[in-house]
């Protein structure tokens, strides 16, 4: 293990604002074998992950980041004096589920899935951010298309889309719902 | 991150909705999404196969729930109503003689059934979200810089005079190679020009070096606002600064300028 | 060892902006024993002085804070340029977006909308290859003229400029929010 390497990486990822990806770290390091990079990596987190230790780091938005530890959430709140940060409503969720999973997809389409007008929750994904507009779709009025954005992933702490449930991921878990149920 | 991540408006409308309930279990159109998410709370609830729905039980118990409810938003209502109306007339296909043994793919009940399905699937969708949410609400990141490694105040490098002269000549031999046209017989004074400049930082505040000369019409022209600058260089009425090295220079007036300048208008 | 208490005042040291004072830790966490909080940090800052760490816990203007380590210094000024290079700042999106709905537009026009000296934005957005210059106006000092480029369509995702929300959509969208302010 290239210890050296590791203590940079940890400054590296301490002092960014963003969750820090692999490119930046290799723009801002130069030449480093991949697999060494890896490692050091790896060990961090594994480090970190450790029950005495109060921060973390966490895979979000395709970078990595310090965070501190859910647990400690009412010492840090009252450290701050901050309140509970407050959820998204069920109804700003549920349309955000719906990009996530359909992307791009139209206001029009989003409101047939959910069988309800969504053009008020779509406001206020924009105005959040979690969402953007990225062009128009070839169809009657050419309406504007949604996607979500580098937010969405960084708000729920998802490293890529890639980390969605999938298809079979969730035909199991209703599968599962539906043997409780019975 | 930051607050107000829900909207009040929409929570209030929730939960209003709880309020003044007479049945005890009974629960209110508001708290459902929709239409979709009060049938499939009705399915679920009477642990029925999606794949079979009896549709006339559903959607007697639908029309219930919809005759209970107080007061709902009308816009809602509608949407309400028109899954209502689908289950009525799935209803009455159902009931609809068939001339021989129904393929699946007939079945008049199958695009509700694709609805709820993909509706069931926004949901564990939205059950995974809300996880990561709760679990990310409660990990703090910093937004500020520790404060030893701090960045440098964006490299302001003062340019000297060479700089300055060494760019412009650089720049202006290229504009010869490119052909310049130079229209004569315009005569540019020097004091015209640099009250020119001084009235265009005053305006904007600063000019960017390598953009306003290249814009000057003519050589002659551009030659003497280069004159005038170095001048209101040397007499500090103006600041040259670049900010990373091989990048453009801007041009500031100066603080306090306003004395030297009412002297110098005098000259 | 309290490695619970030791966990809280790492994520708390972590989080504040300001070094930690002694008080400020009494304050969120209540009445803790001074021996052993003093034992905690002490372990901490112990801790993270081995070598394999880049970051570390120093005392300064009596409290407590984490800080990368000298050691590593170019590299932190490596990743912070990049970071600060590759943001478009609010000022450049401001710029872009005058150009992207007025262009072709000259330097001095999107001065005068912005109301602020607008240059140096330009300057960026041409080395980001965001937009471009398209010639020179027939006005006096012949200005330059500038136009969004073909990347500008790549990174917004838009076929061509035609695809651009239109102002009444803009103003659809965010009308709402007006509404309920007024």
């Amino acid at each position: 293990m290239n210890e050296q390497l590791k203590a940079i990486l940890e400054a590296l990822i301490f002092i960014s604002q963003e969750p820090l990806t692999l490119e930046k770290i290799k723009e801002a390091l130069g030449e480093v074998p991949e697999d060494e990079l890896q490692e050091c990596l790896k060990s961090l987190i594994e480090g970190y992950s450790a029950v005495h230790h109060g921060i973390q780091i966490i895979q979000s938005g395709g970078g990595y980041l310090f965070t501190t530890k859910p647990e400690h959430d009412q010492w840090v709140r009252k450290l701050l004096q901050i309140e509970k940060k407050s959820k998204l409503s069920s109804a700003a969720l549920e349309t955000l589920s719906i990009i996530a999973y359909h992307q791009p997809i139209t206001q029009a389409e989003i409101s047939a899935i959910r069988g309800v007008d969504s053009t008020y929750c779509i406001k206020t994904l924009l105005q959040k951010k979690l969402i953007k507009i990225v062009g128009r779709k070839k169809a009657p009025g050419n309406p504007l298309v949604y996607r979500t954005s580098e937010k969405f992933l960084q708000y729920f702490g998802l490293n890529s889309l890639e980390d969605l449930p999938k298809e079979e991921e969730i035909a199991k878990i209703l599968d599962e719902e539906k043997q409780s149920v019975s | 991150m930051e607050q107000e991540l829900q909207e009040p408006v929409e929570r209030q409308l929730a939960e209003e909705s709880w309020s003044g309930s007479s049945d005890g279990y009974q629960v209110k159109l508001e708290i459902f999404e929709g239409p979709l998410d009060l049938l499939l709370y009705l399915i679920r609830k009477k642990k029925i196969d999606i794949h079979d729905i009896p549709i006339a039980v559903i959607t007697r118990d639908y029309l219930e729930y919809l005759e209970k409810k107080d007061r709902i938003n009308l816009d809602r209502e509608a949407e309400f109503l028109l899954i209502a109306a689908l289950l009525i007339y799935i209803k009455s296909q159902m009931l609809l003689p068939r001339e021989q043994e129904a393929a699946e793919s007939d079945d008049p009940r199958q695009i509700l059934v694709d609805r709820l399905l993909e509706y069931q699937k926004v949901k564990i969708a939205c059950n995974f979200l809300r996880e990561k949410e709760e679990d990310q609400l409660m990990r703090w990141r910093r937004t500020f810089l520790p404060p030893i490694a701090r960045p440098e105040e964006a490299e302001l490098l003062e340019v000297s005079l060479f700089d300055l002269a060494e760019t412009f000549f650089l720049l202006m031999k290229k504009r010869e190679k490119e052909n310049l046209r130079i229209i004569k017989g315009k005569d540019v004074s020097v004091e015209e020009k640099m009250k020119e400049m001084i009235d265009y930082l005053e305006a904007n505040g600063s000019m960017d070096f390598l953009e306003y000369f290249s814009a000057q019409e003519t050589l002659e022209e551009a030659l003497v606002s280069f004159f005038c600058l170095l001048e209101l260089v040397k007499n500090h009425l103006v600041i040259a600064i670049q900010e990373q090295l091989f990048q453009t220079i801007r041009v500031w007036l100066r603080k306090a300028r306003s004395h030297h300048q009412h002297g110098h208008s005098h000259e």
